[in-house]
């Protein structure tokens, strides 16, 4: 039986990674379980300096949701390399940087620093809602998702996968740009902006006024924004957005995407990446699919 | 370290304290072995609309029988989906977390808390063993008193309407009666921190803090509950420490509040 | 105390009305409430002639949601006339007419077959995910909203609310178009296009293949997309997506919605409107607040 | 009728009839003196992530004891929450609903049951007074049968492994057994009642078919739960009718399955 899938000429062991900015470097998480059960780990978004994030209260409950404005705190790309890359290199499993930055260079900085590591992939965050330039405005122009991806393309020595934001009208049309622009891969979705309001103090309850929207409450949406990216392009679709179980997880992989993403599942269980491995798996051996491949794209009417 | 598991914690008792506060006992030995004082535990709802745990601290450990107490004020849809908890039903938790208080070398503390920050004071309080001075503020009516005694402890209290002890604050309270230490240990709302940080500061006594924030992981991976300190911090390079692995609990000269 | 509010002329007794397509033509509910509790019913979309709607399965669950694709079925003006609306007559509530079309023509014969009708307005949608032509597709293109409007506009005796559609990248700018066709009102959100796939099957849980997602799950992003619209325009705003309970309509009301519609909500509560309405009574008697306006779009930092 | 209301019913007895079948009675005196066989009740979830209703057909009534009987397989999220109910624990419900069968000039009957579509036959077998035969599909180990003996009725049974009776369908049972009725009533999967419509059809036997269908409100207002119809529908206007408010059952001349 084979689980493994190849993306962008990067063998996974088995399709499933954890969401950028859910699974820190993966530390926290290795107390849990190991590491190496995962196809790959993808990192917090990392930029060029060090980032302070946004104030306080970062994230709230919504229901089956939740909403983050966390503003991709991180600890910059040096300290990335020297303490985080070696810690998650001790781990068989693909390492998968997202990459943020709040102009084109500071992007191709983050790159250019990180080719000649063993990372194995940058994932490209041109969708986050919650810092002021920068993430989310690139990921909603046409254009620019196209400029980014090329320039990207042009700098990197590793494959790119551009993380889309859901905060569009025509999904595939940003799935084409990326194409266009010479992406290896496709990763959606990033979270939906949102807005939750205390009305008891009549304030917003986020510091930040919106947040993100992730979790199982999205699931829906990104089920279908992933069929239909996947359906605009021929390079491979990373899917992701509410994914709990391998139910979830197969949900988007019939619906099209070569590899799934665990995020806002893991704070609910710090378990749910390795979980969703072993399920699918556990399906595959079920319904005996020789193959994952036979599953990817597979639902009809 | 341990290998961090999830798991599946009994019921063993459940009853109110008040109005609204309710004391729960968990059955887990490895928990409750592991434990410290100052240290707190993520509750995970059993409703699936409910995706994060709840953080509680450890208000006490039965360490003989493996149990966990929590003290908990039933305050919205979580906090209230774990009162009507009973006996023999089960709830998922990761614990302990956090860091816990410095206590080992106090010799004479004044242990302070307010609201439902006076509970993971009484684990603090049996295991501190020197003079321990316990200040507890309400807004009228006070509770739990017995437990912090029953510890061994002097206690004082300050109620916001002066119904029992000083008529107003926990700060209040200590300048009525002059208390000094040589290590403070506070929990409560922000306003009395704040408070003790400046008291502590003038007095020039060590204080010790825990920090309540917003958390999604409560495992230090998310970054959601940050506080700011004065410090770049050694994990994160800037000017913040994260509340669910950094603390809950800090020195008070290491947080802006 | 004043609970009433107007909109567009129109005035409400209190800011609460039903979401179209929730409620029927309001029968089904008027066993379980007196339907003069409401500010107004809105009804289920009525077009020129009968629809037959789509193929079943047309509904199904979801985390914290539910996702429909009913195709707008509708026994057609004529019916709606001589059956639906005096039956709606009865009651001391205002009557807002959802009306469908596939095209222009279609949207201009219903209103003008009810200008003459005691309906007191009429809410054009033009944001439905579930029908090949018209629909959302007239929701999704900023010109063809301001177009559309304004042809309702000349046809319409009554005031118009647009009813926009949230499968767009601003939904501010859709909020202006509406404005400048000379809309009377707006109101939002629509349905958000989702996909759900039965993985043992391996087909879409709908016949349909999509369907539109609503419930609590969406609200966070609802809220959001109701405070951008309210922020973009002075026409009054109806805020939907998601209500349950008064602080959910609250939460729309601070945000800058002058009234609020309950849907999904009703099939977990058939009496979720009327609570919603009792609710905010409560808690303006709680909090002191004298008039409703006082709380429209009172949330700040 | 009757003003609607969404009840809190109380669980008075819950038992597991097979692996994955339990029984459920709950107390409610004013829906169990209304509901006739066939009708339904709309079962709501506590956990705050399902918030559509669970149809579940009514299966019996004790109208002296105020309560309904449900029998419920547990399939998924929602049948498995109400299969952990324990007594003096509440639901939500709203019953009777639908329309139920027409059974009053019956004076013999021949009821067909596959699955979990036994459950509503049970109330109809009681209530019918003339001679009643009921056929009963099963894949393997037939579970019920008893109740419907004690009902008055004679009962045959068909499985698909032949196990128990006639190896095969209840149509094959049927024509096995030369069976005749003026009236055939039916629930259970679709090829069964296309099965049975032909049946019917065949022999000229007026066939009341109760439906499934997938349903958000369960009242009638949403549209979600139609089935096709040879004629126009005096409500709809198009070909098709509600199986949640005109149905589940239907005449099997008025609807195309
Ligand atoms: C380290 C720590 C220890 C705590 N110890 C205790 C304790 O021993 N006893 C006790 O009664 N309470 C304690 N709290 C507060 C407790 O976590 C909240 O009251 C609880 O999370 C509320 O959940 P809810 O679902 O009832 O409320 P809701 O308002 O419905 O919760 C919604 C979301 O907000 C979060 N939230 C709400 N209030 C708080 C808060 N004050 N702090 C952090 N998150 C919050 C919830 O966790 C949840 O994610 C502690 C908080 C922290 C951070
Ligand atoms: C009129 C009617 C009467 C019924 N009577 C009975 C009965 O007496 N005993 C019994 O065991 N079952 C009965 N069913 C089937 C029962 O409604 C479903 O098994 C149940 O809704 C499944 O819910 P779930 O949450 O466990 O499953 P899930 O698959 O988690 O449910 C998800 C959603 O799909 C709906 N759904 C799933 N299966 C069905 C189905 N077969 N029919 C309609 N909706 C479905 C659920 O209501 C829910 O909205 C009846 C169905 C109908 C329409
Ligand atoms: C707390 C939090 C932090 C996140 N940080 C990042 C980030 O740094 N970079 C990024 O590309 N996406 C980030 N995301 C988005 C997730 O990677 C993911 O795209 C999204 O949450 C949807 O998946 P989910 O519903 O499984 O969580 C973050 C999400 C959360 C909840
Ligand atoms: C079953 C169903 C049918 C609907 N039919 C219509 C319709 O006919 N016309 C329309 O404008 N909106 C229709 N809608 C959308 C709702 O009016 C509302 O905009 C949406 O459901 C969001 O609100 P909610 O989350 O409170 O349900 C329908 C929604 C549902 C769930
Ligand atoms: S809650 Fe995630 S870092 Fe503290
Ligand atoms: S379920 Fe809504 S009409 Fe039948």
């Amino acid at each position: 039986m084979n689980t493994s899938v190849n993306i962008a000429g990067v063998e996974w062991k088995n399709p499933v990674t954890t969401s950028s900015g859910t699974f820190g470097s993966g530390e926290e998480y290795s107390d849990f379980f190991d590491l190496s059960e995962l196809g790959a780990v993808t990192t917090k978004g990392v930029a060029r300096v060090a980032w302070p994030g946004n104030d306080t209260p970062r994230v709230c409950e919504t229901p089956s949701g939740m909403m983050n404005a966390i503003g991709l705190q991180n600890p910059g790309v040096d300290v990335f390399k020297e303490r985080d890359l070696p810690f998650l290199s001790k781990f068989d499993t693909k390492i998968i940087v997202n990459v943020c930055g709040h102009t084109i260079e500071e992007y191709e900085e983050v790159v250019e620093k990180l080719n000649d590591t063993n990372a194995d992939m940058f994932e490209i965050n041109i969708s986050c809602p919650n810092v002021q330039s920068g993430g989310m405005a690139f990921g909603q122009d046409r254009d620019m998702v196209e400029i980014i991806t090329q320039s990207m393309k042009k700098r990197s020595k590793k494959p790119i996968i551009m993380k889309l934001s859901p905060n569009v009208g025509d999904i595939a049309d940003m799935a084409r740009a990326a194409e266009a622009g010479g992406a290896d891969a496709i990763s959606l979705v990033n979270t939906f902006l949102a807005m939750k309001i205390d009305i008891n103090r009549r304030k917003f309850a986020l510091a930040n006024r919106t947040g993100g929207l992730s979790g199982p409450a999205i699931r829906p949406i990104a089920v279908r924004m992933v069929y239909d990216a996947a359906h605009a392009v021929k390079i491979p679709v990373i899917g992701m957005g509410g994914i709990q179980t391998s139910e979830d997880a197969l949900e988007f992989i019939m619906a099209g995407a070569t590899a799934v993403s665990v995020g806002t599942a893991t704070f609910s269980n710090p378990l749910a990446a390795r979980d969703v491995a072993v399920g699918i798996k556990n399906f595959m051996v079920k319904n005996k699919v020789e193959d994952i491949k036979e599953l990817i794209g597979c639902v009809s009417q | 370290m341990a290998r961090k598991v999830k798991y599946t914690a009994k019921v063993s008792e459940i009853s109110w304290i008040t109005e609204d506060v309710f004391s729960l006992w968990l059955e887990n030995k490895d928990a409750a072995a592991e434990a410290m004082p100052g240290q707190f535990a993520e509750l995970y709802c059993n409703d699936k609309s409910r995706l994060l745990p709840r953080p509680i601290s450890i208000c006490d450990v039965d360490e003989e029988n493996g149990r966990i107490r929590f003290c908990i004020r039933a305050v919205g849809a979580g906090t209230n989906e774990f009162s009507a908890l009973k006996v023999g039903d089960t709830v998922k938790m990761v614990a302990p977390l956090g860091n816990g208080f410095k206590y080992k070398d106090c010799k004479n503390a004044l242990i302070v808390g307010g609201g439902v920050g006076i509970f993971p004071l009484l684990l603090l309080t049996k295991k501190l063993t020197g003079k321990k001075t316990v200040v507890l503020g309400y807004r009228t009516e006070p509770f739990f008193v017995d437990e912090f005694k029953n510890a061994g402890a002097e206690v004082l209290i300050a109620t916001d309407d002066g119904s029992v002890g000083t008529k107003g604050t926990v700060i209040d309270c200590i300048k009525e009666n002059s208390l000094t230490a040589d290590s403070i240990f506070a929990c409560g709302p922000m306003p009395m921190l704040r408070g003790l940080k400046a008291f502590g500061e003038e007095k020039e006594i060590n204080t010790q803090l825990s920090l309540e924030e917003r958390m999604a992981c409560g495992l230090g991976a998310c970054l959601g509950c940050v506080v700011k300190t004065p410090d770049i911090d050694g994990h994160s390079y800037v000017n913040n420490k994260r509340v669910c692995k950094d603390g809950p609990v800090f020195e008070a000269s290491q947080v802006i509040i």
